[in-house]
């Protein structure tokens, strides 16, 4: 985007602009206030669409006003008898050719931007250490939440992708069961989640979400996918390449078992009853059937939608199905030897699982 | 209209299939419909060529190794064959000589008899091979294509059998003869299905 | 009203409807049964918007939902709006070519039933276990995972439907190809028999790829086949193609009758030659074939590659062009007119801004890298009701109130009608303007519930206020039709006064019969030049007074489409594997269709003959009741 | 519906021209049947012959739009006169035939 800069100012000033004229939602899902190279692409198609589309309309409206103002029956007379015009070849000339230029100058840039925005072929560059140059990160949709997969970093976690900001980041996206749609939309547009074969796709952070009200931005599924479509959200913080990579290392390192007395007990209880599905280390973990639970204490919400607290962890460890509907997580009572967890043990699994970071 | 007029071959139109307007809209109407029908199978054609030789792992059934092309080859002469036959039966018809017609329909609805018959052997065939229905993306795409078109024959051949019973006795009049006229563009009509059939499935399927 | 139909009664008048094959009845039957199913629609539509009042409501449950919305849209689509257009198609456009009958009265009648048996197939599922839940696209993955009947419900009672439709259609074109009066060429025809014709041609080659798509559906959920089966190499993204294949003709079958119904308003009311026919016509040509070409464009996140999307962005702009040229010719139609301000012609002038506004963000996406933000956001939920209610529901509401009188023979109130008005058009701008800005905010389609922490709060309480708006404005219209009936003031030929086209020239509503005598066509807008030249009997004739040839009502229909009915129950618990009834009444099902099929060829029937001297003995009826009214007072608008 | 065809007498000579006519007629049928038995023939040989699928599969498919014009033509009629709308049906229908074809094989993966 180096040629024509004084073009994209002149849209950073309407976008300042638009932001101020609609009080557009809130930063951390906003189309309207883009965080990333590709949601600002296609906010300038926005305006660039929405500023023609204006005209038409601004247009058609002058003409329509007009004629319903000046030739009303009460104002003709009722007996008037209108001449029977057959029609103008000039005019049908003018509004078929004005139109196609209005679309042609819409049609550049949307070629332009269609194959800029598909272009993945810097994806498998490497340096010559072998060592790939840019993030690639695996995600497979399941029924209502989200995995992410590092491959070159040997890590795997869930609901919460984390990344770099300014640089780009290449996705693999795959389902695992239905077809669902990966959308971030304060960073970019969204790319569907197909069971068939994968889509690969890049987008660039460029704000860290620590700085958003809530400290990360939000993720979506926009596909329907069943009756939990509507919660099969997921978090995003992106952070500076230098704290991405003190993530990444630590991830690497082995957890350390947890201290407390409490945890203790719900680790034991974890491993007896969870751990057949549940992950609770991001190193080399393979795929899982429920999602890695390794930074869930640094989680920002309890299943991707409730807040984080051990209230919100307990209930829905007692009852999935109630908060999300159609989820694959069996209930409490088949993974207890036929008894629901008891609040001791509820207590015990909240800790634990609270213990599990990553991040300082 | 008038079903005890008789007719002689004097008195009898040129084109008796559209003569009257009841005729002439079942004419219009029903060529419509072929080109509808043209839509349906282009459909499953694309389906068929979509999921060509498509399976779960470790599939052993392809068209290349599957298809035999002489069994098709006696299928589709027969199948040719019985539409130059429908082509004489309407012949006739025009000439108002109704015994001819029934005659050479009669010879139609045998061919396509034997056409189904081939068919059906067929399918038993791939079926006892071990290639059914539920087996694969690729054989169910197989035999939803090849089945409707087998369908179409079963319907065509019940069409011509339900139309010569019906005016064994009475002949040929301008009440029936659009009728006649249409049962035999529908049978060329599934020719032409057949004409692709044997050239996309079959021979390209058994070049690979 | 009919000579043959001599008893009168509760039901015989039920016997009458069931077995009859006259277009004008067969229209009153597709207007109320889609007017039923459109308050359905309407009530599932209040539910949704009640759901979404507010954060993290639980009126609904999830599952529940997906069901309401899934039949919703199919319900609008495929039960609603299509057959509502149907009855107009039905009951005005063989009128307006100065025809005698539709071309195949009986495959007229069984297209209705076949519509009628699917639609109410569908909505059975609500009482049988679960309705469809996949949303009306069905798409592959979610809809072979679905659990329960609901999708089979969904397949099966479409495909009767659809059947039913492109018999319809069929119909329609052989009737417009072959049934002309003598003068009628095709570039005289009616803007509104020309979209009749255009929707009807779309409607004979979409259908097909929808019931090949559907059929592998149920063969795959109830046959064990694999056409969508991904571990079996099956692949879904072919039912998307299929889908939109059929789901975007499906939008001009819609909006094309539509715009008809607005180029006819405009003329008539604007006492004014429709600015440009050549050229409306021709764009109503264009839009129809340039449909097939653009469905991809429902794609565009699905990940077909950058070329496909380019080609099918640029395709899809294209488009734009022929709408603006219908846009602004019909804006030259009522500059220079004399505009009399009807209600069917206030939702006309509605219809300009609002379908506008639809087209517009129709062109944005288009815009393929747009789109990526778009694509399944509110904003697309807000685009397509700006086209089909801004469009397709403004041009029902107007065309009931234009035909109204054509059809039963008295007038809607027009006071009422602008009550409804005001209250539907604010409802409908309140509802779903604001849902441009959701879409952008972030929030997706076909969400049951959304947190308070989105900040979408204030926007979608907004929309459910007008929804309610909406639902007053169509409870008023209700009203209306019921006192309109009851008070049962009959009116003339021509109640508008400004009537332009043939079926302004014959009785309100017309003699079983039709036409007495098949007119002569003059020219562009016939009864118009007629009156012009001050005939003072209306219509100049192509023949004498003589016997008229007319079809006989038919029972076979009804059983024809019962028998599918009943059928598709055998084919849908057939699988379920403990229900041995299962496979005999689907077998019982197919027996009664094939079979009445079978006495439907087997026995001749040859129609009946209404002689002269009846034919003079009506007109002279007619003729009376006419002047009684005149006497009575001043009938009509004028 | 009264618009029932009008009688036709014809007299000897033109009975008979008529025939003739349909005679000439019926063996441009046969020449168009011995026509695609050939055009069949040559395409089940060539597959037997084990060409290059790369120069097969053009000409299977050309000699198949070669068939399906002649059964349209000749034995369906559709050139004839008062068939200009159907004939415009057909093609749309075959219009859309090919984009839907075009789409499967290009446009779902593999």
């Amino acid at each position: 985007m180096m040629k024509g800069p004084k073009k994209w100012r002149l849209f950073a000033l309407m976008t300042a602009l638009l932001v101020v004229l609609s009080g557009c939602g809130r930063e951390e899902i906003s189309t309207l206030i883009p965080a990333g190279k590709v949601a600002q692409d296609q906010f300038n198609l926005l305006i660039l669409s929405s500023v023609v589309m204006l005209f038409v309309i601004i247009v058609v409206s002058i003409i329509y006003v007009l004629a319903i103002v000046k030739f009303r029956r009460s104002k003709v007379g009722e007996d008037m008898i209108p001449e029977q015009v057959e029609g103008s070849a000039r005019l049908e000339f003018i509004w078929t050719a004005i139109p196609i230029v209005l679309l042609l100058i819409l049609a550049v840039p949307t070629v332009y931007s269609t194959f800029d925005l598909a272009d993945v072929t810097a994806m498998d560059a490497q340096t010559e250490e072998g060592i790939a140059e840019s993030l690639t990160v695996n995600v497979t949709g399941k029924l209502y939440w989200w995995e992410f997969e590092y491959p070159e970093q040997g890590i795997i976690t869930a609901q919460e992708l984390v990344v770099p900001t300014g640089e780009r980041v290449y996705f693999n996206l795959i389902s695992a069961d239905i077809k669902h749609s990966f959308w971030i939309p304060s960073i970019g547009g969204k790319l569907d989640v197909n069971p068939e074969n994968v889509n690969t796709f890049y987008l660039e952070f460029d704000r860290e979400s620590a700085e958003l009200d809530n400290g990360v931005f939000y993720g979506k599924c926009a596909e329907l996918c069943g009756p939990s479509h509507a919660l099969m959200d997921f978090k995003v913080k992106s952070l500076n390449r230098e704290d991405f990579d003190q993530w990444v290392a630590g991830m690497q390192e082995e957890q350390e078992a947890p201290t407390e007395a409490v945890a203790q007990e719900g680790q034991a209880l974890f491993e007896q009853s969870c751990i057949a599905c549940h992950a609770t280390s991001g190193v080399g973990a393979t795929p899982g059937v429920g999602p890695n639970l390794a930074t869930f204490g640094d989680r920002n919400t309890v299943a991707g939608f409730m807040e984080h607290n051990e209230e919100n962890l307990k209930n829905w460890i007692a009852d999935p199905q109630q908060y999300k509907p159609g989820n694959l997580m069996p209930n409490a009572a088949s993974l207890n030897n036929g008894e629901p967890f008891s609040d001791q043990e509820l207590d015990a699994l909240a800790a634990y699982l609270m213990g599990l970071k990553v991040e300082e | 209209m008038d079903l005890n007029k008789r007719y002689t071959p004097q008195t009898w139109p040129d084109h008796p299939e559209t003569a009257t307007l009841e005729g002439k809209n079942k004419f219009v109407g029903f060529w419509l419909l072929l080109a509808a029908e043209t839509v349906t199978f282009a459909s499953l054609f694309a389906t068929y060529l979509a999921l060509k030789d498509k399976g779960p792992s470790g599939m052993e059934f392809t068209a290349a190794g599957l298809f035999e092309l002489p069994l098709v080859f006696a299928m589709t002469m027969i199948l040719l064959t019985s539409s130059l036959t429908s082509v004489y039966a309407i012949y006739h018809m025009k000439n108002h000589n109704f015994k001819a017609m029934q005659a050479w329909l009669g010879i139609t609805v045998l061919l396509g008899l034997t056409f189904l018959g081939l068919e059906i052997y067929e399918f038993n065939h791939y079926v006892h091979l071990g290639f059914g229905f539920t087996n694969s993306a690729f054989s169910s795409a197989f035999y939803v294509l090849v089945g409707t078109h087998g369908a179409h024959v079963v319907f065509g051949l019940s069409w011509f059998i339900a139309l010569m019973l019906r005016n064994a006795k009475r002949g040929l009049n301008m009440y029936n003869a659009p009728k006649f006229y249409l049962a035999a563009l529908y049978w060329h009509f599934i020719d032409v299905v057949w004409v692709f059939i044997f050239t996309v499935v079959y021979l390209m399927g058994v070049i690979g | 009203m009919s000579s043959n139909a001599q008893k009168t009664g509760f039901g015989a008048t039920i016997w009458d409807y069931i077995t009859t094959v006259d277009h004008k009845k067969i229209a009153i039957l597709y207007l109320i049964s889609g007017g039923f199913f459109f308050l359905v629609g309407g009530v599932e539509a209040m539910l949704i918007r009640i759901q979404l009042m507010k954060a993290g409501n639980d009126f609904l449950s999830a599952g529940t939902y997906n069901e309401v919305l899934t039949m919703h849209g199919t319900t609008m689509i495929f039960l609603a709006a299509m057959p509502i257009l149907f009855a107009f198609m039905n009951s005005i456009a063989p009128l307006q070519i100065g025809a005698r009958d539709v071309a195949f009265p009986f495959l007229n009648s069984l297209g209705f039933w076949l519509f009628f048996f699917g639609g109410v197939f569908l909505n059975l599922s609500w009482f049988l276990g679960g309705a469809p839940d996949a949303g009306w696209t069905n798409y592959a993955s979610l809809a072979l995972a679905s659990e329960g009947h609901g999708i089979d419900f969904y397949s099966l009672g479409l495909t009767i439907s659809g059947f039913g439709s492109l018999i319809a259609g069929i119909n329609f074109l052989v009737t417009i190809i072959n049934m002309r009066a003598p003068g009628m060429t095709y570039m005289r025809m009616p803007l509104f028999t020309w979209t009749t014709f255009v929707a009807s041609a779309l409607i004979l080659l979409a259908f097909p790829p929808l019931t090949v798509g559907i059929f592998f559906m149920i063969f795959d959920r109830l046959f064990g086949a694999n056409f969508f089966d991904v571990t079996m190499g099956g692949n879904t993204i072919i039912w998307e193609h299929f889908f939109w294949i059929f789901g975007h003709p499906e939008v001009y079958i819609l909006i094309l009758p539509a715009f008809g119904i607005f180029s006819e308003i405009f003329a008539i009311f604007s006492r004014k030659r429709l600015f440009g026919y050549t050229a409306l016509v021709f764009a109503t040509i264009l839009i129809g074939f340039y449909g097939f070409m653009v469905w991809a464009h429902h794609m565009f996140t699905t990940g077909l590659g950058p070329t496909a999307n380019a080609v099918f962005a640029l395709a899809t702009m294209i488009i734009a062009v022929p709408t603006g040229i219908k846009i602004f010719n019909w804006l030259l139609t009522i500059w220079g007119g004399s505009i009399s301000f009807t209600v069917p012609m206030i939702y006309a002038v509605a219809f300009i801004p609002s379908f506008t506004a639809g087209g517009v963000t129709g062109v944005m996406q288009a815009i393929a890298p747009l789109d990526y933000q778009l694509h399944d956001s509110y904003f697309i939920v807000a685009h397509f009701h700006y086209v089909i209610v801004g469009g397709v529901v403004l041009a029902i509401l107007a065309g009931t109130h234009l035909y109204w009188p054509k059809m039963f023979g008295t007038m809607l109130s027009e006071k009422l009608g602008k009550w409804t008005f005001w209250f539907f058009f604010i409802g409908f701008h309140l509802t779903f303007f604001i849902q441009h800005f959701l879409g952008l905010m972030g929030m997706p389609r076909r969400v049951y519930t959304f947190g308070a922490d989105q900040g979408w709060d204030l926007f979608n309480a907004i929309s459910t206020v007008g929804a309610f708006f909406m639902a007053v404005g169509v409870i008023i219209l209700l009203v209306n039709v019921v006192m309109t009936t009851i008070k049962n003031e009959r009116v003339g030929n021509d109640p508008w006064g400004d009537g332009r086209t043939l079926e302004w020239a014959i009785p309100s509503p017309p003699p079983f019969y039709n036409f007495a005598q098949t007119p002569l066509v003059r020219g562009l807008d016939p009864y118009w030049i007629e009156k012009m030249e001050g005939n003072k009997e209306g219509m100049i004739y192509a023949e004498p007074l003589g016997d008229i040839h007319m079809p006989n009502n038919s029972f076979i229909p009804f059983v024809m489409s019962l028998g599918m009915f009943v059928a598709s129950f055998g084919a849908l618990y057939h699988l379920d594997g403990d229900k041995a009834w299962a496979l005999p009444v689907l077998i019982i099902g197919l027996g009664i269709t094939f079979g009445s099929m079978l006495v439907r060829s087997w026995k001749d029937d040859l129609g009946f003959i209404v002689t002269k001297e009846e034919l003079i003995a009506d007109q002279e009826r007619i003729q009376r009741e006419a002047q009684a009214r005149e006497g009575g007072k001043n009938g009509g608008l004028k | 519906m009264a618009h029932d065809t009008h009688d036709i007498h014809r007299s000897r000579a033109e009975y008979e021209f008529v025939k003739r006519k349909r005679a000439t007629e019926m063996r441009g049928q046969l020449t168009s049947f011995a026509i695609m038995i050939f055009l069949t023939l040559i395409a089940f040989t060539l597959v037997a012959a084990e060409f290059s699928p790369y120069l097969i599969v053009p000409i299977l498919l050309l000699l198949a739009a070669i068939q399906v014009v002649l059964q349209l033509y000749h034995f369906m009629h559709m050139g004839n006169k008062g068939h200009g709308m159907m004939a415009f049906f057909m093609f749309s229908g075959m219009f859309i035939a090919f984009l839907t074809v075009l789409a499967m094989v290009t446009i779902v993966w593999w």
